[in-house]
């Protein structure tokens, strides 16, 4: 049986872990969601592992808030009985992500499509053929390109 | 005189023995499943003469799936270039006839009549095996005349 | 008047007419089995013909790259190693060329194809032809030295190496499967080996290899290697009803050819049951099994029927 | 021994689906091998953006044609969960009935193929016939043999009558005497097991280190299994067995599979005894409210998470989808190396791919 993990001490374990207070964001139903600092990413989610035991990571989804605009938002959906959810958010001219491919393998093929679709550029990991668009697709991330979409 | 009768035999033959080979250019492989249960028990295309082929070169009906997406496209034209003639192309599902549901999307051509020359449609999301097999008699027929 | 009459027999009966409808039957028959194993209805009488014309009617590419004329000739010669290999088999009693000796020509002649089978995956220069071939290599080391062994049972039991010798000593001693069962088994399997049928179709396993040698084949050649694969069967068929059950030769020509074509169904019931129940095994696994079991188990009948005979 | 580098093209006999792979082999070893997807890539996520909530459903469903049940069913557990409305309690049961037998006709489906390619077409086509029979159920339920069309937002589509529900019980049962045959056969056929057993066995660290999911980590140990560690409502109430396999080879995954059907079918059972009677579907307004929402469930091959944020318009304003393949996927390099070239086919078969899935 998967343990359940109480959700408070897991913001307690993080925040005295990477120092600053990261508030938790309520709008998401069925998860818990925590924003925090996009340099602090690989330790909170060394913590989540070796103190909480949480590993599955079921997918990063990236995409653009209208309320803030001029950022793409990460979103690392973990799970462990319940979803646990770590977002970052990134400025849009130049997204840069350190990547977590040497902590969790998985996310290998998250991160290449989130490259692919979004333009972030994960460092840290060695350069990789494009993995869902066409090789000859020079048209740009598609989520990205505003201007195609709205003629 | 002679070359008719040839002709005839010739027709007669390729009408008994169509070698069948498909390929998925990207749909959601509701008619591939739809098209490997013709070989099973219940609709058994044997009868007609009808075998799956793996290789190309032995096949003479290619059976496409799927809309065209960009990427599946020169692997598309490669399997029918390497088809001896005569061979036909039979375009299996909505989505192989006209893109169905996905037309629209930037990585979606539309219908594999785009790049091939196509003889049957058979339309249906996804196709039943009664459709196909119906597909492939009126291919056959199209065949004895000499089309 | 010779000479008709050897044409005759070189064009007619033993010949080549006969043994291709030999052939389109038996292939006919064979799927028709294996369809109704599986519960379906399987294919039209004329099928094997039908494919057969359709082939020849289709274009003729060829890979760039490849070596065209040796692919053109690959087939024509293993098809007329098969049809000489067919003229020493006596079909119920009757057998117009038979010398001493004739049992280690055949088996020479009967493993031409399989070695044409190679050079035809070297000569089309694809990537699957290429390991199509060399697996053909690996598995004919693997059934044949068994196959060899267990071929000559028969002939220790009838002293002579002449098949149509051995099939009329059956006579008296009796037909040789009561006396050599582990024989006819070993020889079975030998004969799915050199098939390359469905337990042992390793070199042209769908799956693994496209279609083996044959991937880059098409139009005519593809049919002539058809043609040769059937005509095959058929020799083997032929081969093992004489040195196994020889009944087919006791009385006069009209039962014996009912009997014979008797002990050639059920042969081709055997075949056809064991390829719709077995498995493919790996390459690697043949090898072992056809060294560590089959080539021991040989050697023991041989020795057994040795022993007994003395 | 040189290496030489085979293509598994984007047609091969071995792939329903169009896949391209370069596996570099020295002699009959394997060394290793990297995967391109995007041959099935159709841009679903952005397609959904395009379209309204009730088209969205009829989109979602040809993410994958084995698999188009348990797609629809989480869309529209997420959007009734943004709209904040209860679905009767007999959709809920209708939604897991379908569920089920899709996994019993999805495992089935996989069974055939891997007979097929280790070379029991007898196998395959038994298999394949007994299939038809959870076929004839959906179909003579929804009307589709493979798309069902049961889902749209607030319930399902259609109610069963009783001859519906006898006619499902009688195919139940036939269905669970011939899958004890197919059973038996993966379990004491000694060709299969000489082909499967011991090959590319998966240790617990690295389906935890590659997050995988859905029998092939139930295979190796791990007991993860959405219907009952995150169960959405009737799972809730119904009690199965999670089966997991120590040894995580080929033929555990085999094993895995046939077991797995048995206890769908056992679990189909429960279902139809404990349906309870009333409405089959509630008015769904056509705005969602603003608001973000993942949920999760258990399809054929593992989890599938939908991420879905709504902007208060009739349109979703992000949609994200995860399917299992892609992580079981992330995993095969891994497997594919240090096993014999002829392995490939019972390696690559035994992950049961579903690339329309992983591509979207």
């Amino acid at each position: 049986m998967v343990n359940e993990i109480n959700f408070d001490t897991v913001i307690a374990a993080i925040e005295d872990e990477i120092g600053c207070d990261c508030e938790p964001y309520g709008g998401m139903i069925n998860e818990e969601a925590l924003r925090i600092p996009v340099d602090h990413l690989q330790s909170v989610i060394r913590v989540l592992r070796d103190q909480f035991g949480c590993y599955h990571l079921s997918t990063i989804t990236a995409q653009e808030r209208e309320n803030q605009p001029g950022e793409v938002e990460l979103i690392y959906h973990f799970w462990q009985g319940k979803g646990i959810s770590l977002m970052i958010s990134v400025p849009l001219e130049s997204p840069q992500v350190e990547s977590i491919l040497s902590l969790i393998s998985g996310a290998d093929f998250y991160e290449r499509e989130v490259a692919e679709l979004y333009g972030v550029t994960f460092t840290g990991r060695e350069e990789t053929p494009p993995l869902l668009l066409p090789d000859n697709w020079d048209l740009g991330p598609p989520f990205i390109r505003r201007e195609e979409t709205d003629e | 005189m002679i070359r008719k009768l040839i002709e005839k035999t010739y027709r007669w033959a390729q009408k008994n023995s169509l070698w069948v080979i498909h390929y998925n250019t990207g749909g959601c492989n509701g008619c591939d499943i739809e098209i490997l249960d013709l070989l099973t028990p219940r609709y058994d295309i044997e009868r007609l003469g009808i075998i799956a082929e793996s290789s190309p070169r032995h096949a003479d009906v290619l059976l496409c799936t799927g809309p065209v997406t960009l990427q599946a496209k020169d692997g598309l034209w490669q399997i029918y270039a390497q088809m001896p003639s005569p061979k036909w192309v039979v375009a299996v599902g909505s989505c192989s006839t006209t893109g169905a549901v996905f037309s629209g999307s930037d990585t979606v051509l539309g219908g594999v009549d785009h790049i091939l020359p196509v003889d049957i449609y058979i339309p249906g999301c996804p196709v039943r095996p009664e459709g196909i097999i119906e597909g492939l008699v009126q291919l056959r027929e199209r065949i004895a005349r000499g089309e | 008047m010779q000479f008709i009459k050897g044409l005759f027999f070189l064009l007619i009966f033993p010949g080549l007419s006969f043994q291709v409808v030999c052939g389109l039957a038996f292939e006919w028959i064979d799927r028709k089995l294996l369809a109704r194993f599986q519960r379906r209805v399987g294919p039209p009488w004329y099928q094997p013909l039908a494919d057969l014309i359709k082939l020849f009617s289709k274009e003729d590419i060829m890979p760039e790259g490849a070596y065209d004329l040796v692919e053109t000739l690959l087939p024509l010669i293993s098809l007329s190693a098969v049809l000489t290999a067919g003229l020493y088999i006596p079909i119920a009693g009757f057998t117009p060329f038979s010398f001493e000796g004739d049992l280690i020509v055949i088996q020479f002649l009967m493993s031409v194809p399989t070695l044409a089978y190679y050079l035809a995956g070297i000569a089309s220069v694809g990537i699957y032809s290429l390991l199509g071939g060399g697996r053909s290599l690996l598995q004919f080391f693997s059934y044949e030295v068994p196959l060899l062994i267990t071929i000559s049972g028969p002939a220790v039991m009838a002293g002579s190496w002449s098949i149509a010798e051995i099939s009329r000593s059956q006579l008296d001693q009796g037909p040789f499967i009561v006396f050599q069962p582990l024989g006819f088994i070993l020889a079975v399997v030998g004969l799915i080996g050199k098939l390359k049928r469905d337990p042992l179709d390793i070199p042209s396993a769908s799956s693994e290899v496209v279609g083996g040698s044959l991937t880059e084949f098409t139009g005519a050649k593809l049919g002539f290697w058809h043609l040769v694969m059937n005509i095959q069967a058929v020799v083997g068929i032929f081969l093992l009803a004489n040195l196994y059950l020889g009944w087919s030769n006791i009385t006069s020509p009209l039962p014996a050819i009912g009997i014979f074509v008797l002990e050639c169904l059920a042969v081709v019931v055997v075949l056809s049951a064991t390829s719709a129940v077995f498995a493919r095994l790996r390459i690697d696994q043949l090898a072992g099994i056809g060294w560590k079991i089959l080539v021991p188990l040989s050697l023991l009948q041989l020795g057994f029927v040795i022993l007994m005979g003395v | 021994m040189n290496k030489i580098t085979i293509p598994i093209g984007p047609h091969h006999p071995l792939l329903k689906e169009p896949l391209s792979m370069k596996i570099d082999i020295a002699g009959e070893r394997v060394l290793g091998a990297s995967l391109r997807l995007g041959y099935v890539h159709r841009g679903i996520e952005k397609l959904a953006l395009e379209r309204t909530y009730v088209q969205d459903v009829h989109l979602i469903e040809r993410i994958c044609g084995i698999c188009s049940h348990v797609h629809t069913t989480t869309f529209c557990l997420a959007v009734e969960a943004l709209l904040g409305i209860e679905v009767p309690p007999r959709a809920q049961y209708i939604r897991a009935l379908m569920c089920e037998l899709e996994r019993v006709h999805s495992h089935l489906l996989w069974l055939g193929i891997l007979a097929k390619h280790v070379g029991l077409e007898t196998v395959f086509m038994h298999t394949w016939h007994d299939r038809e029979l959870a076929l004839d159920i959906m179909e003579g339920v929804s009307g589709g043999r493979v798309s069902h069309a049961a889902n749209q937002i607030g319930g399902v589509r259609f109610d069963l009558s009783e001859e519906q529900e006898a006619m499902i019980r009688e195919n139940v049962e036939k269905l669970k005497t011939q899958v004890g045959g197919v059973l038996d056969v993966i379990e004491n056929e000694p060709a299969l097991r000489a082909r499967t057993q011991g090959v590319a066995p998966v240790s617990v660290e690295l389906i935890k280190d590659y997050c995988v999911v859905g029998p092939v980590a139930r295979a190796s140990g791990v007991d993860i299994d959405l219907r009952r560690d995150d169960p959405w409502p009737p799972y809730d109430q119904l009690d199965f067995k999670v089966i997991t396999l120590p040894d995580g080879d080929a033929w555990a995954r085999t094993l895995i599979r046939a077991l797995e059907t048995r206890e769908s079918l056992r679990l189909c059972e429960t279902i139809m005894h404990k349906m309870p009677d009333g409405p089959v579907t509630v008015r769904a307004p056509r705005k969602v409210p603003e608001g973000e929402v993942v949920t999760r469930s258990e399809a054929p091959r593992g989890e599938v998470v939908y991420y879905l944020r709504s902007n208060g318009s009739d349109k979703p304003a992000r949609l994200k989808v995860r399917t299992p393949t892609l992580a079981v996927l992330s995993l095969l390099p891994e497997q594919l190396s240090a096993i014999h070239v002829a392995d490939i086919p019972v390696v690559l078969a035994g992950i049961d791919l579903c690339i329309a899935c992983a591509d979207r």
